[in-house]
């Protein structure tokens, strides 16, 4: 418990010296000070993660977010198409994905990066479907091949699948 | 340079303003208030360039994070007609 | 004309427009949130102005405790706005009083960005030149106020906390009666 | 690198308004929400960019970077969020009409 309050306040204090860039003594152990605080209050909350698949998850992401920066773009252009069209072209519909196999991090990044794409948002998550709103009848079918959450699946590894 | 995106983001507020008028449910404007915040984080870190004084980011960022805890306060609000209860119920 | 001209008079109509956009409203619930948006945009002002402390300020505090204060406040009692019978004139007669009286006030102030007011020549060069060196803190504004005028900020401070507390007794009172009647 | 940062702002500022622009001419809410995530992406994340290629202080880049990883990592739980109630207060709605009993709020 106390190692990962250290480790908290360890991020905490990096976040300090980042956003502020003075190194002076007193600045600094007043860095450490709100570092423990916010740590510990972290703590309160239970808001940490019970396992370190958040770590290995993190480590992993710089190879995804390439992709996934493309695929905002193009459904950017995509949507922005549409817009522009003076006939609207769009046929607004919601559907389903599964998340099985995803762990609760993985669910939550396909979630929010289902989001952060223009053209689909999620509505609904819960324990094996995500419920999301598509523009158009192509990005729901786009959607349902699957390739963003085969992405995100070899993300999370192989070994914690559970 | 920076005067261009600063007159497309000036326009990008009036616009969102007359979304927040014009509704016509309460979640149009929601979203548009919630879009105006980006719109003002956007803004300000351009002013800091435009001045070629950029100490102003740190606003913006507590711009970002702030714009968020309203928009979930209310949703919560709207939601449990209570900010006081868990989400969990 | 400037850039800066263009952006404060922008922000300027934007404020107004909100303002009348609020009035407009019906929903409280429209009305809380908007209001966001009322301090974000003279937030947006303060920064113009370069008093960027009181941009964080009202960030903070206008955009952020205020909102869930008035969230909590439409929680207990109603989302609807209720239009009072009461007569218009008197209100507006005190309002247009009171402007007119802060904009004679306004008349008798320096010239905005004038280096000669008498604020800019008083004890800010002082602070602004040595406050590193006494107080040893990055920000003057920050040693201005918890060094140099303490006994000010603690008094503030004192007023702060009094405030916090009614609205919390008002609050945390009504709630409680809510969960009894559940 | 000034060029580069000329053609990502100007670039952010055409899909924000391009954004802006679907927010007024789509039809309902559910479709105004993809314009209003326009902005959020791609508008934003350009802008941060343009600004981030035209920086040469560190710290300077160092902040941009965490406004756009506060806003990427924000925006789509606001939305989500948003979306989600709306369709719960649509559900209640319908139900409240078809009991002909609406509760009181």
């Amino acid at each position: 418990m106390l190692i990962r309050i250290l480790i908290a306040a360890s991020l905490l204090l990096l976040l300090w010296v980042l956003l502020s860039g003075h190194l002076g003594i007193l600045l600094l152990s007043l860095g450490i000070a709100s570092g423990l605080l916010v740590a510990w209050l972290i703590h309160r909350l239970a808001l940490q993660s019970p396992n370190f698949n958040t770590l290995y998850f993190s480590l992993n992401l710089p190879r995804f977010l390439p992709w996934f920066f493309l695929e905002v773009v193009r459904s950017n252009l995509d949507v922005s198409w549409r817009i522009l069209h003076p006939k609207l072209p769009i046929s607004p519909n919601t559907s389903t994905v599964s998340t099985s196999k995803l762990n609760d991090v993985a669910t939550t990044t396909y979630a929010n990066c289902i989001t952060l794409t223009p053209g689909t948002y999620t509505l609904n998550v819960d324990d094996q479907t995500i419920e999301v709103h598509s523009l158009t009848q192509e990005t729901a079918e786009k959607l349902q091949q699957g390739k963003m959450k085969e992405r995100i699946s070899v993300l999370q590894g192989r070994l914690n699948t559970s | 340079m920076f005067t261009t995106a600063f007159i497309a983001i000036l326009v990008v507020m009036f616009v969102l303003l007359l979304r927040v008028a014009l509704g016509p449910t309460i979640f149009d404007r929601i979203l548009a208030i919630n879009t105006f915040g980006t719109a003002i984080v956007l803004l300000i870190a351009l002013f800091g360039f435009l001045t070629a004084r950029p100490d102003f980011l740190d606003i913006a960022l507590l711009y970002a994070l702030i714009n968020f805890i309203s928009t979930i306060a209310v949703l919560k609000l709207f939601r449990h007609d209570s900010l006081g209860k868990s989400v969990d119920e | 004309m400037d850039i800066e001209t263009i952006i404060n008079f922008s922000l300027l109509t934007l404020l107004a427009l909100t303002v009348i956009v609020l009035i407009r409203m019906k929903s409280l619930l429209a009305i809380a949130l908007s209001s966001g948006v009322y301090s974000f945009l003279s937030a947006g002002l303060f920064v113009a102005m370069d008093a960027v402390d009181v941009a964080f300020t009202e960030a903070a505090v206008g955009a952020g405790i205020t909102t869930i204060l008035l969230l909590g406040t439409i929680a207990i009692t109603g989302r609807e706005q209720t239009v009072s019978k009461h007569k218009r004139f008197l209100p507006i007669a005190v309002i247009t009083i009171t402007g007119a009286a802060l904009i004679y006030g306004t008349l008798d102030m320096p010239l905005y960005g004038d280096a000669n007011a008498p604020i800019h020549t008083h004890v800010a060069p002082h602070y602004l030149t040595q406050s590193s060196e006494e107080i040893g803190i990055p920000n003057v504004v920050t040693s201005v106020l918890a060094s140099y005028r303490g006994y000010d900020t603690l008094g503030e401070v004192a007023v702060i906390f009094t405030a916090a507390v009614g609205v919390l007794l008002l609050l945390g009172k009504t709630a409680k009666r809510g969960v009894r009647k559940q | 690198m000034f060029v580069v940062s000329w053609i990502l702002l100007v670039l952010g500022s055409v899909f924000c308004l391009i954004g802006t622009l679907g927010l007024m001419r789509l039809p309902d809410f559910y479709t105004r929400v993809h314009a209003a995530s326009i902005i959020d992406s791609l508008g934003a994340i350009l802008i941060l960019l343009g600004l981030i290629t035209q920086s040469q202080d560190p710290l300077v880049i160092i902040k941009l970077i965490l406004i756009l990883l506060f806003m990427m990592l924000t925006g789509p739980t606001a939305v989500h969020a948003l979306a989600h109630t709306a369709v719960l207060s649509e559900k209640n709605r319908a139900s409240d009409q078809n009991s002909e009993h609406p509760q009181e709020p």
